[in-house]
């Protein structure tokens, strides 16, 4: 039975990835699950400094899904050099490492250092973060921008580059036509989606941030849709994320046409979803008597 | 830390809307240190995804206890479930309390409502005696005195409302206590953040040791979202670290309140 | 104690309402509710035509929330005049009809229709459903068309008139002023969020028209933060809805800047919903001692 | 139409995974009518919002009955709840049967698995008796034919698998029956689509009138979605009705099953 995918020239053993973001730097959740059962880590976004991220509270419960603005805290590319790659490069997964910058020129300087690095599996331009005032969403939501950004990665790095679209679109077939035209290898779809919530006792925003990104199983119907379009429109893979909690979950993002899948806030509340997935993506192949998981991918009709 | 499907031996009101969990958790609970807590699933709560962090309470053999307040969604689900039902609980987690040494600083431990139940372990643990201060609003928010005091430890009352021990703020018995001066003492908290700031104070103006275990809310506990943070002192300045890796337990110079908001 | 708000020129005698296409033409609710302890009733989706609506399946279960492609079924502006109005007319809170077509004329003529009828309390402007394949969503993402729109339908009508505004847009901020600068007197935010859901089993889309409209409390955080950006874009009022569950949920709606707000989902699931919600919302007042529930309106900071 | 919240009096394993629920319902056992159905919300379904439909199987003073099939997460969970819980239920609804007049046609029923539970109230009812024809897969999916006996109706029973009464389809045995050609017979069928589909051939072959009880998924279970509609024949076309209004029960040769693909 074959699991393993391609996304650009990389190969990963299995589809299923984590998502940026809810899994630290990997060596996090090393004590709980056997990384190397993974497709890939994926680190939380690193610009070029350290960012202190924003004020608390930064995540709210709601229902069936998480309100999150973080901020993008993180110790900038030497601090992440320094602190975790030591750890990562020494795994069997390749580390697919999540960027951001708040110029075009920081995104490509970026993509420059870890193209140097050497090990790396692959860079996630991650254009669409909604809690960030400069940088962040306006790339993803603006097609010249996003067009620039990926160009000028492509320029500045061999590695595979993945861009990971905005849901905040009105139609995301352009956005995943200029990132494949820019040199994109693959999308990864969906970053959370913009919301806010409110404590009527104190009538404050529930976030300091004011709004945030909402994530987990209730976005998920929207994940599937986004991803549906984007596969229609491109030829690269994407990567489908949003709301993944179980393996069927993870299917249903395969037939939508994704290559790969992410698990996102399951692993706060559920560190084993990544192997479950795994494990019952397996079964399922077995039942439906698959020998090659990306027979699935894009069968939905 | 491991991750463990436990199962619930007892679940019982302790006073009002407190309530005594044990489980048999063996692989959880023969690592578990002071101050530290577990994560824990409450798996008939289907909307509501995250786990609820609670402090390690008492442990004996291979089972564990916390003590909790029914204040929300998830605690008021977790008091109706029976003995047999089982939750999934990741822990030990976090950096506790440092356990007093024998002959060291005679510890003073402060608490405010569930905060007595980050202490057992610490008081259990620690050969040297000291004083517990628990504070509440009423007498029901007076957890565990006995069970302090069969320790071998003495314990000193607040209430509010006066109904039970001195009326007035824990904070305020400190104070007291403080005010004689005694030397060779370390201060121990957990509880509400405005009491925890207070004991902060207290420590400073004292100039004590003081360890604080803050509570703020959470989602992984183990570290990667940056839900946690607090503004702690660095060399030069200040940077966020986290409630549940680098904390729960601070030291109180360290915590940089004024940051925060 | 006020509860009473004001729609442009019509005066709902509380803030709760329901949302077009969760309660029918009112009448179906009659034997479980009283409709006049509502704000308004808001009738389903009426064009000029009969409309036949989509195939079945039409609507899916999805985690905390419903997803629907009905395709606007409907007795066209006749047909609902016939069957419908003479019950409604005789209720003592106004009727609010959410009209739709796909024309720019076709709005018109069916604003100039209810017009002429008599009675009616406003008219909702639907340029915003995500399953119709020609009018319906396009009209709510191109800020020109829903200016025409709206221009049009107010030439046509002297009758209050809110616009109810598509969620899939980058910003909602521009969408919220073309609509008041072209004569809307109010704003309904929002409308289901396009999304879809595919059976494993089958590899089949759940929905008969692929994908289809989100709704429920999955999306209220979605909601909240498009009423509070709405809001301080514009100085018309916005109805609010969207998950709402008990009187706590329209509170936020109220405090992210909403003047009233709809049931929707809620009603399919629990029909008691809008008189808990007005029972709820009392008691809030009660215990928070406000005088009138206007002092609610945009106080979150 | 009555919303009320209603109290489980017994909710126990008929055979296999199928349950009977009883309930006390005061306003609403009074008025069904056979064929009618129950929106019944399972509250501690919390991520899973919509009610669902069951027929309503028996009706005794104020308490009614449902027989149900454990297939999904909703009738897990139903399947689970003791005696005392409570579950909101809006009933009766939809157009039922046309209990055969005395001295009229005879009635035979036709049910697959649970679709028994809508015909029982009809056999009860009707003051015709006749024929009850009922399949399954397996000998568990035969339900209360006994049940039907007591009230006086023949029952015959196939199985697919032959593990009880005639090895077949349901409707193998119903076309046998048909072929002898008796006059005055009315069919009334509840069961699955193809079944119903059959059934409705047959009908039509036999140019008998029948009566179909659908199957639909509903959202309001009231007629405001537009969720459950079935293409029925009118004048010079066809339109969408609702199973849950103008339906569950239609009078077969209106179906127009062709246009719903
Ligand atoms: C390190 C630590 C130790 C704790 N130890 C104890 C203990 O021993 N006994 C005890 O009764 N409580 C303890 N708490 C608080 C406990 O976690 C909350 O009371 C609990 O999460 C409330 O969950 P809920 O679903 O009932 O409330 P809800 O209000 O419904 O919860 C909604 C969300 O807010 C979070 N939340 C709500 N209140 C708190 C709070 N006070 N602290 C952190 N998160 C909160 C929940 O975890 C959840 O994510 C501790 C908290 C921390 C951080
Ligand atoms: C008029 C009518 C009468 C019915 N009478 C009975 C009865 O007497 N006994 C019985 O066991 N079942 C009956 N059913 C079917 C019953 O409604 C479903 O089995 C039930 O809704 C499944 O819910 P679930 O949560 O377990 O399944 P899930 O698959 O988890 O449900 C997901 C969604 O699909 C819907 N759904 C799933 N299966 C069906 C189905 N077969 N028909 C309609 N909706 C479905 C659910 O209502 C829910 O909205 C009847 C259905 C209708 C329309
Ligand atoms: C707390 C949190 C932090 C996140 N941080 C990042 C990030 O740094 N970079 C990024 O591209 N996406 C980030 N995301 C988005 C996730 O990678 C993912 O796209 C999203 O959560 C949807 O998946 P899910 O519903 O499975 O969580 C973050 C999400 C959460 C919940
Ligand atoms: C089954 C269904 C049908 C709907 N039909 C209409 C419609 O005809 N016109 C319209 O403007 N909105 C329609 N809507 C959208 C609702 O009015 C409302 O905007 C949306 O459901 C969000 O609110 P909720 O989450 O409370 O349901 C429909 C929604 C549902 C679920
Ligand atoms: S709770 Fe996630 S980092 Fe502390
Ligand atoms: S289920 Fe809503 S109309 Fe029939």
């Amino acid at each position: 039975m074959n699991l393993s995918v391609k996304i650009g020239s990389l190969t990963l053993q299995n589809p299923v990835t984590v998502a940026s973001g809810t899994f630290g730097y990997g060596a996090e959740y090393a004590p709980l699950i056997d990384l190397n059962q993974l497709g890939a880590v994926v680190v939380k976004g690193i610009r070029l400094q350290p960012v202190r991220g924003n004020r608390t509270p930064r995540t709210f419960e709601v229902t069936s899904g998480l309100l999150n603005a973080i901020g993008l805290q993180g110790p900038g590319v030497d601090g992440f050099i320094r602190k975790y790659w030591p750890f990562l490069k020494e795994l069997k997964v390749p580390t697919i490492i999540n960027i951001w910058g708040t110029t075009v020129e920081e995104y490509a300087e970026v993509a420059r250092r870890f193209d140097t690095l050497g090990g790396v599996g692959a860079l996630e331009l991650n254009v669409s973060c909604p809690n960030i005032k400069e940088g962040g969403a306006q790339f993803g939501t603006d097609v010249k921008l996003l067009s620039q950004v990926v160009a000028a990665c492509r320029k500045a790095t061999q590695l595979p580059l993945i861009t990971k679209l905005s849901p905040n679109v009105v139609s995301i077939a352009p956005y995943a036509q200029a990132a494949e035209a820019a040199g994109s290898d693959a999308l990864s779809i969906m970053n959370s989606f913009p919301a806010m919530a409110i404590d009527i006792a104190t009538r404050r925003p529930r976030l300091a941030n004011v709004t945030g990104g909402l994530t987990g199983p209730c976005i998920k119907p929207i994940a599937i849709k986004l991803v549906w379009e984007a596969a229609k429109a491109v030829k690269i893979p994407i990567i489908g994320m949003g709301g993944i909690q179980n393996a069927a979950d993870a299917i249903e993002f395969l037939l939508a046409g994704a290559t790969a899948v992410a698990v996102g806030t399951a692993n706060f509340y559920e560190p084993q979803t990544a192997l479950q997935v795994i494990a019952g993506l397996r079964q399922f192949m077995q039942q439906q008597r698959l020998q090659d998981v990306r027979d699935l991918v894009g069968q939905c009709r | 830390m491991v991750e463990q499907t436990v199962q619930i031996v007892s679940n019982q009101r302790d006073t009002d809307l407190y309530f005594r969990l044990v489980v048999r958790a063996p692989q959880i609970a023969p690592l578990v240190q002071p101050g530290q807590f577990v994560h824990l699933r409450i798996l008939p709560l289907k909307h509501a995804l995250l786990r609820r962090p609670f402090s390690i309470f008492q442990v004996s053999g291979d089972t564990l206890s916390i003590l909790y307040k029914s204040v929300g969604q998830g605690t008021e689900v977790l008091s109706q479930m029976p003995p047999g039902d089982e939750l999934s609980m990741i822990g030990p987690l976090g950096h506790g309390f440092t356990v007093p040494a024998a002959g060291g600083e005679t510890p003073l431990l402060v608490a405010g409502g569930y905060g007595m139940a980050a202490l057992y372990l610490l008081a259990q643990r620690s050969p040297q005696k000291g004083i517990v201060f628990v504070g509440g609003r009423r007498r029901v928010d007076i957890l565990c005195e006995e069970e302090f005091r069969a320790l071998g430890w003495e314990v000193r009352a607040t209430t509010e409302d006066g109904s039970h021990g001195e009326k007035g703020l824990v904070t305020h018995a400190l104070q007291t206590e403080l005010g004689r001066r005694a030397p060779g003492r370390k201060l121990f908290a957990c509880g509400p953040t405005p009491m925890l700031k207070a004991v902060g104070q207290l420590a400073a103006e004292f100039n004590l040791p003081a360890e604080l275990s803050l509570d703020e809310h959470m989602a992984c506990g183990i570290g990667v979202c940056l839900t946690c943070v607090v503004p702690i002192q660095t060399g030069d300045g200040w940077e966020y670290q986290r409630t549940c890796t680098e904390g729960p337990v601070f030291d109180s110079r360290q915590v940089a309140w004024e940051e925060a908001k």
